[in-house]
């Protein structure tokens, strides 16, 4: 079953063979760069023509079926759109900002795939201190949409930008938080250890994924919440507000930028989601011994489009938060429950050592449950200034 | 619990994606060029005018009466009466249009004019398809293209169709039978009429 | 409340100089109205509003009403001397009825929830700068229905504190609800031009079209 | 609100603001993807937070009372579904109730039931469209919008195959209709009626629960109610605020009388409370259709003395108005004598409900803005007349 879960390790080492000895290391990055874009490229392609049609479907209507069956040649269309519309640049704009922000935007973004560990030994570069790098190249994205918004000379896309600033940057930090316990049970910043502490099995049941820890579940759902953040979707689609602010920053891109934004923004939230995959769901491992015969590059394409399917979810149900109150989210809510998850952490990992609790699994659980939904409770109730009790209305005869 | 109003929306837009594959109710969506959505029968967008038999010039009900030219609110219909006369379908002369233009860029469809016809000759039709290339040319319909026959009527508004020409065919018998009984009366009386000159309705 | 009569009654007593005339109402609707002269309009109508069982808080039509003048005939009885004898005769006279522009209040109270009462306030004359007084301070519905007025009729509402053209443009200078306004020659063709569209189509035809 | 914003003077005009450097301008609209229109709101912003709100209109001005006095009174009906051309129903009852007032005409007691139903069906759709617009000016892609459009579009086929037309329905005459309930009409209006109770829970599940919704429409535009009287506020916008005033109770016009329904009224009159009362609205305006359609009498649908082509009323006045989904509705109607009304008023409940937009937005943000307006529900054609 080994080569099935290798084929593409061996494909690789069959390909760099025919090359001589000399040109081998570089034969062997440029195919992986290779696949890497071209698999999260064909899947930026399926994401966009998905979400339109799991849109559609849950706002009862078809979503896009004509440009081939059911649909699927849409992106094409939408390509061969975006590449022959005029590409319209402001004259009163700052024109090399405004043809630079896109590209900033993109080039980055591809870098972070270079540390993901796509399945059992596929992982492009495996850094010792891949989670830095990540996050390192993960923030270049906030310096290119404010680029893209004061650039554009309109009120609008200026509006936009700040708010993009804002949230982008006060999200960095619940994420960046919420990762820390990760690394601070695996012991290692690179992202093939932190997959491999996950791996094995409890009592031949329950993998050994983070996100079945008291601390790992509530970091995995801030890393969540950051994470829509981050990549500007639904609850916090502010820098680009349709219904307030026209398009945000994007309002004066049209053509190829639009569509290089388009990509950068995908391909942002498919960075994020395959980190949240390999620190919290256990990166390539199988949920059950019994189906260990799978292709570890399965479970990671499987988990990745469940996290995928969430967000479109998300997008389709959740109005959008106004600016203040999403401030206050990220730094009363999220920042104080994040370095509170530390602690619950840090008392899980010793509390394991010491063996002190008896029959120490369930009550392990509820003592760092508790250090967490208590205080998160009463935190978040007076935070958004809510009644407690439903508002009544009277009726006249 | 904090997050039980989110939870519950997103419970009620999974239901929805999960009916939308089986329940018919939640897919309401008619895809238009292949499948077509019957239109209602009372359905109306522009008029046209109704013509008996098979001949459209000769069978036209319009009598050129002009009511429904005084009474169109945006003002689209522009009729000229014609000098000669042809008998209608009791066999009263009665006089006919020689242009009967209807301007649909203008027409709003509300129907006013079928509603004040007094010869139920105005009708509204269900076509909807009526864009055109030119701006001017082909929006300006003359009598030819507005006339369509009695049995299109009935085809698109049965039930209003029926009862018309129920009660024609029942003015169409009575006058039958008076004529019948004028022409049997001046035999027996034998008074002699006096010379009136051709009656004109 | 109570009917019309005694209502000028109060207003005149609460309101010292105030002259409240009573417009009949020819519909079947009766809804007959108080007409206040310009002076007082503001006094009355705060009275209106604040008196304890009038109470009128809800201002909820305002409009206006442009009538310009008319000659009217009018039969009157004049006892001349008809070829030698004195008789009733009955004679045409031409009578040429005063023009004004008028603003309409309708009032109803919210707090009684009676019907409404109608008040007019009525120009001199209807040359260009006309004023009435603005009963904006009093109901706050009155702002943009009285921009509205001030637009469409051109009557200038003294104390209104924002008074701005609502609707058309701010350039431009007529007033286009008024009985006398002459529609801008925006001509543009029309296929089937008849009755007075023709006539203004007609100026726009190349002159040997129109013989 | 800081000292700059308080505007308890009535005097609108008055906070003249001078313009220093770091207050943005921006003019949101006419060309806007949540005016509801083409409406223009002139933005003085400090930062994102509003510091001056004018209001402009007359985009769609198209005189829409001129061309009624050149009209005679029944050309002016078709011309009277393009004012709220959501719902143009209850446009053409406002208008013929004047000119039955005008005029005296009576109305048979079927006429009365079928001005009943379809006036409160149009209610239905109209509060569930504006609780959809309103929460796509919030941000929800559009899925309430299309629920609440799924359920307008199978009572838009009841007008259809009742009056003609899905929108423009041109159907009410002087003393009645113009045509009666087509055959298994009745039905298909009852299980329309049947099934819209469990839509409302499922719009409910979705919707009132929601946190994110309520944080962002609670103590947001609150209307205090002796200001909401003051300034001619009618419709959901006023009860929200706490006052009792329903034309449907007040007038009693048409057969409302004879059925039970209550009227409900919020406390706080902010967003969410104006987001509460359509939706109550709705339940009850269900409760007067079940009892409306149960009990339709027989009988002509229009008044045999009531004519229809050169109607001449006496000279003299009448003010009509009626309980729109959006507020009072008035026709105000001169008559000379003429066949054409001397004067042709139409009092536009959204004009007069955006009066105190500006003290309902001073001191929020420009998101908070767009949610105030969408539910102020106007609708443009009615608003520019």
């Amino acid at each position: 079953m080994s080569n099935l879960d290798q084929v593409f390790v061996t494909l690789l080492h069959w390909v760099v063979g025919l090359v001589p000895a000399s040109l081998q290391p570089w034969v062997s990055t440029l195919v992986i760069i290779l696949a890497i874009m071209t698999v999260f490229g064909t899947c930026f392609a399926l994401t966009t023509i998905l979400e339109r049609k799991i849109l559609g479907r849950m706002q009862n209507r078809y979503g896009p079926n004509r440009v081939g069956p059911c649909g699927l040649f849409q992106p094409v269309a939408d390509g061969i759109k975006m590449l022959t519309k005029e590409d319209i640049v402001p004259f009163s704009s700052d024109q090399v900002v405004h043809f630079l922000a896109p590209l900033v935007l993109t080039i980055p973004i591809w870098l972070a795939f270079a540390v993901i560990p796509f399945g059992r030994n596929m992982t492009a570069i495996d850094l010792n201190a891949g989670l830095l790098f990540f996050f390192a190249i993960g923030s270049a994205s906030e310096l290119a949409v404010f680029m893209a918004g004061w650039a554009g000379q309109n009120k609008y896309s200026l509006l936009g930008a700040m708010r993009a600033v804002a949230q982008m940057i006060s999200y960095e930090v619940p994420l960046v938080l919420a990762a820390v316990p990760v690394v601070m049970l695996a012991g290692s910043l690179s992202l093939n250890d932190i997959v491999q502490a996950q791996s094995g099995y409890i009592a031949g049941g329950l993998p050994r994924w983070n996100v079945l820890t008291p601390w790992g579940l509530a970091a995995f759902i801030m890393f969540l919440i950051a994470a829509t953040a981050e990549s500007n979707r639904s609850p916090f689609d502010l820098p680009e507000g349709e219904s307030e602010i026209i398009a945000g920053y994007l309002t004066e891109y049209s053509g190829f930028k639009y569509a290089l934004f388009f990509l950068g923004e995908y391909m942002g939230l498919f960075a994020i989601t395959s980190l949240a995959v390999t620190l919290f769901l256990g990166g390539w491992h199988a949920p059950l011994p019994v189906l260990e015969w799978l292709p570890s590059w399965f479970w990671f394409g499987l988990k990745f489009s469940a996290l995928i399917f969430g967000f479109i979810w998300i997008r389709a149900t959740l109005p959008r938060l106004r600016l203040d109150q999403m401030l206050s989210l990220a730094w009363k809510f999220l920042v104080p429950l994040a370095l509170l998850n530390l602690l619950a952490a840090a008392v899980w990992h010793w509390s394991g050592q010491c063996r002190l609790f008896p029959g120490s699994m369930a009550v392990r659980w509820l003592v760092c449950a508790a250090i967490l939904v208590f205080p998160g409770i009463r935190l978040g109730r007076s935070l958004n200034g809510l009644s407690a009790t439903p508002r009544q209305y009277r009726y006249a005869k | 619990m904090l997050g039980s109003g989110i939870i519950r929306g997103m419970i009620e837009t999974g239901r929805n994606f999960v009916g939308s594959y089986f329940v018919k109710d939640r897919l309401t969506t008619v895809q238009y060029p292949e499948e077509k959505l019957a239109p209602q029968e009372n359905a109306r967008t522009i008029p046209f005018l109704v013509y008996d038999g098979d001949d459209a010039a000769a069978g036209l009900r319009c009598t050129a009466c002009t009511i429904c030219e005084q009474e169109c609110p945006p003002k689209c219909i522009y009729i000229i009466k014609d000098k000669a006369k042809k008998p209608d379908f009791v066999g009263k002369m009665q006089l006919f249009p020689a242009v009967f233009d209807i301007d649909i860029s203008v027409c709003m469809s509300c129907g006013i004019c079928a509603e004040v016809c007094p010869f139920e000759s105005i009708k509204m039709d269900q076509v909807f398809t009526l864009s055109s290339d030119t701006r001017f040319g082909s929006l300006l319909l003359h009598k030819e293209q507005l006339a369509k026959s009695n049995d299109y009527f009935r085809k698109i508004h049965p039930t209003d169709a029926t009862a018309i020409d129920a009660e024609r065919a029942e003015t169409k018998s009575k006058a039958e039978a008076k004529a019948r009984a004028a022409a049997a009366a001046p035999a027996a009386p034998a008074v002699p009429a006096a010379p009136t000159k051709a009656v004109t309705p | 409340m109570q009917t019309l009569e005694q209502l000028k009654v109060r207003l005149e007593t609460a309101v010292p100089g105030a002259r409240i005339e009573i417009v009949p109402n020819g519909s079947p609707a009766n809804q007959p109205s108080l007409l206040i002269d310009r002076e007082h309009g503001r006094a009355v109508a705060k009275f209106l509003r604040d008196d304890s069982d009038l109470r009128f808080d809800y201002a909820s039509n305002a409009t206006g009403v442009d009538w310009p003048e008319k000659t009217i005939k009018e039969k009157i009885k004049t006892r001349k001397i008809v070829d030698g004898v004195e008789k009733e005769v009955e004679e045409v006279v031409e009578k040429k009825t005063a023009a004004y522009l008028e603003a309409v209040y309708h009032l109803y109270s919210m707090a009684l929830g009676h019907g409404p009462l109608v008040i007019r306030l009525r120009t001199e004359n209807r040359s260009d700068k006309v004023t009435l007084p603005s009963l904006t301070p009093i109901w706050r519905s009155c702002e943009f229905q009285e921009r509205e007025i001030f637009d469409l009729f051109g009557i200038v509402f003294e104390g209104h504190g924002d008074l701005r053209r609502i609707l058309m443009w701010d350039e431009f200078t007529d007033h286009p609800m008024r009985k006398d306004y002459v529609d801008p020659d925006d001509y543009e063709y029309e296929p089937t031009p008849h009755d007075r569209v023709l006539e203004r189509a007609r100026l726009h035809y190349p002159p040997e079209a129109t013989a | 609100m800081n000292g700059l914003t308080d505007k308890t003077a009535l005097n609108p005009g008055a906070a003249r603001v001078t313009l220093d450097h770091d207050l943005l301008e921006v003019a949101m609209g006419p060309h806007h993807p949540s005016t509801h229109g083409v409406f223009r709101m002139n933005l003085v912003l400090d930062g994102e937070t509003v510091v001056r709100l004018k209001p402009v209109f007359g985009y769609l001005h198209r005189n829409h009372e001129k061309i009624g006095e050149s009209n005679n009174y029944l050309g002016s009906i078709p011309y009277t579904d393009r004012l709220d051309y959501i719902c143009s129903m209850t446009n053409n009852w406002a208008y013929v109730l004047s000119v039955e007032k005008l005029a005296g005409i009576s109305v048979p007691e079927r006429a009365e039931y079928i001005r009943v139903i379809v006036a409160e069906l149009t209610r239905l759709f109209n509060h569930t469209c504006q609780v959809g617009f309103l929460l796509q000016d919030m941000g929800a892609l559009g899925t309430p919008l299309m629920y609440a459009f799924r359920e307008r579009e199978k009572i838009l086929d009841l007008f259809e195959s009742l009056s003609g037309a899905r929108m423009m329905h041109n159907y009410m005459r002087f003393g009645g209709c113009r045509c009666d309930f087509p055959a298994g009409w009745v039905e298909r209006a009852r299980s329309v009626v049947a099934h819209y109770p469990t839509f409302l829970d499922q719009f409910e599940a979705l919707l009132s629960g929601n946190e994110i919704l309520k944080v962002r429409t609670q103590k947001v535009g609150v209307l205090p109610a002796a200001l909401a009287i003051n300034a001619g506020i009618t419709g959901p916008m006023l009860r929200a605020s706490g006052v009792n005033y329903d034309i449907r109770k007040v007038d009693k016009y048409g057969v409302y009388d004879r059925f039970d329904f209550s009227v409900p009224m919020g406390e706080h009159g902010d967003v969410y409370d104006r987001y509460m009362m359509r939706i109550l609205e709705m339940r009850e305006t269900l409760k007067i259709l079940n009892q409306a359609i149960s009990t339709l009498p027989e009988g002509p649908i229009l008044d045999p003395k009531a004519k229809l082509r050169n109607l001449r009323p006496k000279a003299g006045e009448a003010y009509g108005r009626i309980e729109a989904p959006k507020g009072e509705l008035g026709f105000y109607l001169i008559s000379d004598g003429g066949p054409n009304p001397y004067r042709y008023r139409i009092r536009p409940p959204s004009l007069i409900n955006l009066t105190i937009l500006e003290d309902m937005c001073l001191g929020h943000t420009v998101a908070d803005v767009v949610v105030i307006l969408g539910s102020v529900d106007i609708v443009l054609g009615e608003v520019d007349r």
